[in-house]
């Protein structure tokens, strides 16, 4: 079920984080994941970056010790693919506000490039700790959509959290829905932000993963298993979990807080 | 509709179809779906007395839909944190049966008051994960352990115990037998069979601990085998586990002598729903063979085979 | 294109995929026919002392193309009349292994001493039928049996004995060890695993014996986890058996462990031409994978991995 | 891979052969076969005599234990039924000549009724031990085929061998082949009687067998598995077989002379 693939392009998308790009030809919508296997290391699951042709992308932020790895994957090096994975962004909407935070511009890039040939208009609001780290900009802008930033540091565009950039595109433009990836509390906000004007949002979620076959219960977050029922909630989904925002699973199973 | 509730080791089942362990039992919520899908039962992951993490992924690997390998490595949040899942699960009204692992008789038995105070139906031992080390075939690879083990844990509750017995043996029935001695209510088989990939191309095994085991639809016939030499051999009811997918499946292992039945990897094939459909077809498939309850099916095989057990 | 050939338990080897033993192996012509297919060698059918009807049909049930579950009963000709298929054979050209069954050690190496007179390269004991009484569990299922009997053949015999290992136990390492102890020159692992099939509209057991053995891609997890177990204990070579349907699959084994191959199931799927194809697409595969020759390939995965054998 | 039926319907079709019809809707060619079980007894190949439509039919002769177990089952009687195994007669000549001893015909009728449906003149040589042993003669004549008939004891037609018929028919009349089923030794007969007029024969043989796949050798002749590469032979395949008409092997793999 795994496909061992040779990493043909390794690209450096910000201090910490890493796109490589790799030959597999199965069909992929935005918004999908791929079981991505280290050898010798662990196997993470991780949204396509690229999805559309036969050479795939992921973009992997450094965060423990095998993100750390895989950002030390050269052109040539070896990992074994399993999936596409889960379900998808809903890409009818025409007028589309994406929201992003950190690294969760690499699951929202390629529906945001779909959407815009496809006629959408797309606004993104794309925020990181500081300028270097704003994810995927060029890629957005290069595609067609308004791109507004927010940096924690200010180092570039709004100072502080981009739900606030949200919040203010929210109540001076009219959209028929809400993508938002990142950290869970942001994606809260997000929600929050958007109920008052009734715009639909759904939001990506990571959870950990193992077999990502909707069996082990690795990802569940109340009724849900993320790797076949998501990882794509529209917010009512979400809004009644307890665990929502505040609590995650560990490699046990355990709930500990986010 | 023939009727499908049966009584099985104490235990009143509203159908046959458990949640096997090990499958969408971490959390309470699932459990809780598992039975709202229609299951009969649903059986925990199995807990030990400490947290474990498990190993590393590749934990599984999936040959079309005809089998499953995996070396979970029995994650579990330990039996501290766990009363909580199942607390949520029985709120939802589901019949849980709590499964339990450890490394000897006397950490089974501390495990087994833990969970018994929980409020499940029945305990089901595993005595056959065959990719833990100390917890596998160290407790439950020959019959003398496994009949101390069943004993130490029989002698501290008064919940049923059901053992699982592993196939990766030359006579699952001597160990069956074995659990009858220590005072099991029940007998389940069969846990996964010993089962490797290998990736050629990265010239490594594919699990990241090497050996698992293998399930679904590759060992129906292997489960078979096993749920009828036990039940030749034991008296007490045998729960049939092994690549149940379809209503026929589930019908084999009951004319071979189960009582009951555990559906794990066909949840990863077919969803959830899964449980749905099993008690459905199952219910229908007895009308059209023209038994009135699932009962009178039980080792219903044996009778009409001319030929003597192995 | 990378060199296939193999010396393995001293007998040289065109390439590693021999038909294994109950396939085509009854007459002359079917193992002459197999080695020009493109069979590396060719394993006769299990003979015995005397003639054997085998057991009434049904004798075969078989699972879409992943599986396959048979009793024949070890049908053979006996070994009086037997030389005269191994003659055709070999006038074939064909390397010829002699399968041989029998109940007890001293039957065995008179049966030895009978079967290397027919000029066989080899000797294959099947001490492994899961399902013919006497002759399965009984002489192969305890380390002690096995090497008694592997003992008492080498003793009788000049040429290399292979012994073929059951995986229906907790320990086929222990059992292949016994066997190099005892003076084998090869273990080949495995036969099929115990099994069963039952027809639920006729309520009885599909195959006349009841309980049968399973073969095919199903049992290709369980006899991969049996060949790297094994090879980490032994020194003899290995020969590896089950479920191979393709050339990753045989490089699997090989990789697990295995010098040398058997192929039997999948010559029902895919017709006795799977071995010309099996040939040429390994070769090619090493080819793709950098490896030069068949044998810098046997066990690699054992030095990749970091994770203990159980 | 087996289905169980209930048997819709027996003929007793002369003093020694019984007909089973069944429902079987898999499609199957005349000159296959199945495997029939008799549950607690026996499974045998046998010639489907009725190949067309979903139902099925089998004619069987009271030989060994099994062949008449199955003369007493009952409609309502339940078989299991594998199959359809094997190759086929070759439909296409247009002037056939058949050749059937004793229930030789249950796997040739269908042959003829299908090529005389395709418009193809067929002529029966048809031989049996005494007249009303005489096999599918109404059959065969209600389908339009010129049944000339042989008994041994000349109770019916000419008395002797029906290879002798056929001899007749060979030097009188054109045929494009000849489809043969029966004792081998009457099939050697019907193939030395077309060498010198060069008709193709295609012979229907009978080996013992168990897994009717290919696998376990039990029908084996020569180089040839009756089930898979037969049960219909062209006469060159089997002439230089020395078992052919001589040999057969029983169920333990021994030669045996026929
Ligand atoms: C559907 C989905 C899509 C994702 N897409 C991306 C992406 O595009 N880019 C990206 O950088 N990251 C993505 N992640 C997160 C990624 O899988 C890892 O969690 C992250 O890379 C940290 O892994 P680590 O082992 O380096 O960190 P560790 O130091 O081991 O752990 C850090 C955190 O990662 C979590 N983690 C560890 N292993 C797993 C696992 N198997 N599954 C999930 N979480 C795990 C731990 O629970 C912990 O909270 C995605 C996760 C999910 C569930
Ligand atoms: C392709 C094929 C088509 C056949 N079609 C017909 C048919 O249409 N009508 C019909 O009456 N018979 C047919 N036969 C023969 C039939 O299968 C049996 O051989 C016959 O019915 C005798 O079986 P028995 O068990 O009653 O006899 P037994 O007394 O057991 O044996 C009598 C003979 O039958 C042979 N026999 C027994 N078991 C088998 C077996 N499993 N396979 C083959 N031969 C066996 C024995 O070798 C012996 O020569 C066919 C056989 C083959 C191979
Ligand atoms: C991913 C996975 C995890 C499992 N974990 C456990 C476990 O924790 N305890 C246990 O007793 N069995 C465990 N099993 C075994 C199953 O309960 C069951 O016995 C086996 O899978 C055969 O049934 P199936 O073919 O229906 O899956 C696990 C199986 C799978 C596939
Ligand atoms: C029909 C059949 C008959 C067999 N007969 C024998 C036998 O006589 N002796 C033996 O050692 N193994 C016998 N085997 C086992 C095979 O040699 C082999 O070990 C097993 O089938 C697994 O390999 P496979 O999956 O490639 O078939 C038989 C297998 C089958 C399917
Ligand atoms: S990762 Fe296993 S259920 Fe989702
Ligand atoms: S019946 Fe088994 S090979 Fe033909």
């Amino acid at each position: 079920m795994r496909t061992v693939v040779a990493v043909t392009e390794r690209v450096a998308e910000t201090p910490s984080t890493v796109t490589l790009r790799f030959p597999y030809p199965t069909a992929a919508v935005p918004g999908q994941f791929v079981m991505l296997w280290v050898p010798g290391d662990d196997e993470l699951p991780m949204s396509l970056s690229y999805t559309d042709g036969p050479s795939k992308g992921v973009t992997v932020k450094a965060m423990g010790g095998t993100s750390r790895r895989v950002q030390s994957i050269r052109p040539g090096d070896r990992v074994g693919i399993r999936g596409p994975y889960g379900n998808h962004f809903d890409l009818s909407p025409k007028r589309v506000l994406i929201v992003s935070g950190g690294s969760g511009a690499a699951a929202l890039a390629p529906a945001a490039g779909r959407s815009i040939a496809a006629g959408s208009s797309v606004t993104v609001a794309l925020g990181a700790t500081r300028a270097p780290e704003l994810l995927f900009k060029e890629r957005f802008r290069a595609m067609g959509a308004h791109v507004e930033v927010a940096t924690d540091d200010g180092s570039e565009g709004a100072k502080g959290f981009v739900t606030a950039v949200a919040d203010r595109l929210l109540q001076s433009e009219s959209f028929d829905a809400v993508w938002t990836c990142g950290p869970e509390v942001m994606m809260k906000k997000v929600i929050a932000a958007a109920a008052p004007r009734s715009v639909p949002v759904f939001c990506s979620l990571e959870r950990h993963m193992k077999c990502a076959l909707g069996m082990c219960d690795a990802c569940a977050i109340g009724p849900y298993h993320v790797c076949v029922d998501g990882p794509v909630f529209p917010a009512p989904r979400l809004e009644n979990l307890s665990d929502f925002g505040t609590f995650h699973r560990d490699s046990s199973g355990r709930r500990v807080p986010l | 509709m023939a009727e499908l509730a049966v009584r099985c080791a104490g235990v009143n089942l509203r159908n046959p179809f458990l949640l096997a362990s090990g499958v969408w039992g971490e959390s309470g919520e699932s459990l809780a779906g598992a039975w709202s899908a229609g299951a009969g039962g649903v059986i925990t992951k199995s807990i030990g007395s400490v947290p474990r993490p498990g190993y590393p992924n590749p934990t599984i690997e999936a040959y079309e839909r005809w089998g499953l390998l995996n070396a979970m490595g029995l994650p579990n949040p330990g039996i501290d944190e766990y009363p909580r899942e199942i607390e949520i699960a029985r709120r939802a009204g589901a019949t849980v049966i709590g499964s339990i692992f450890a490394g000897d008789p006397e950490e089974f038995a501390r495990l087994a008051v833990r969970m018994a105070a929980t409020g499940v139906v029945a305990l089901e031992l595993n005595l056959s994960c065959p990719h833990a080390e100390g917890f596998g075939t160290e407790v439950g690879g020959t019959p003398e352990n496994v009949e101390k083990v069943v004993r130490a844990v029989t002698k501290a509750v008064t919940i049923p115990v059901i053992a699982k017995i592993t196939p990766n043996t030359g006579d699952a029935a001597g160990l069956a037998l074995a659990a009858q001695r220590g005072g099991a209510s029940a007998v389940s088989a069969i846990n996964t069979l010993r089962a490797l990939a290998i990736d050629v191309h990265l010239r490594r095994p594919v699990l990241s601990h090497g050996l698992g085991g293998l399930s679904g639809p590759a060992i129906k016939p292997v489960g078979l085998a096993c749920v009828w030499q036990i039940f030749e051999k034991v008296t007490i009811p045998v729960i049939g586990v092994g690549g149940i997918a379809s209503a026929q499946d589930a019908l084999e292992y009951v004319m071979a002598g189960a009582r009951a039945l555990e559906v794990g990897t066909q949840v990863t094939f077919d969803g959830i729903g899964v449980f749905g459909r099993l008690a459905t077809d199952l219910s229908r498939l007895l009308d059209e063979l023209g038994f009135a309850r699932l009962e009178d099916a039980v080792g219903v095989a044996h009778r009409a085979s001319s030929v003597p057990p192995e």
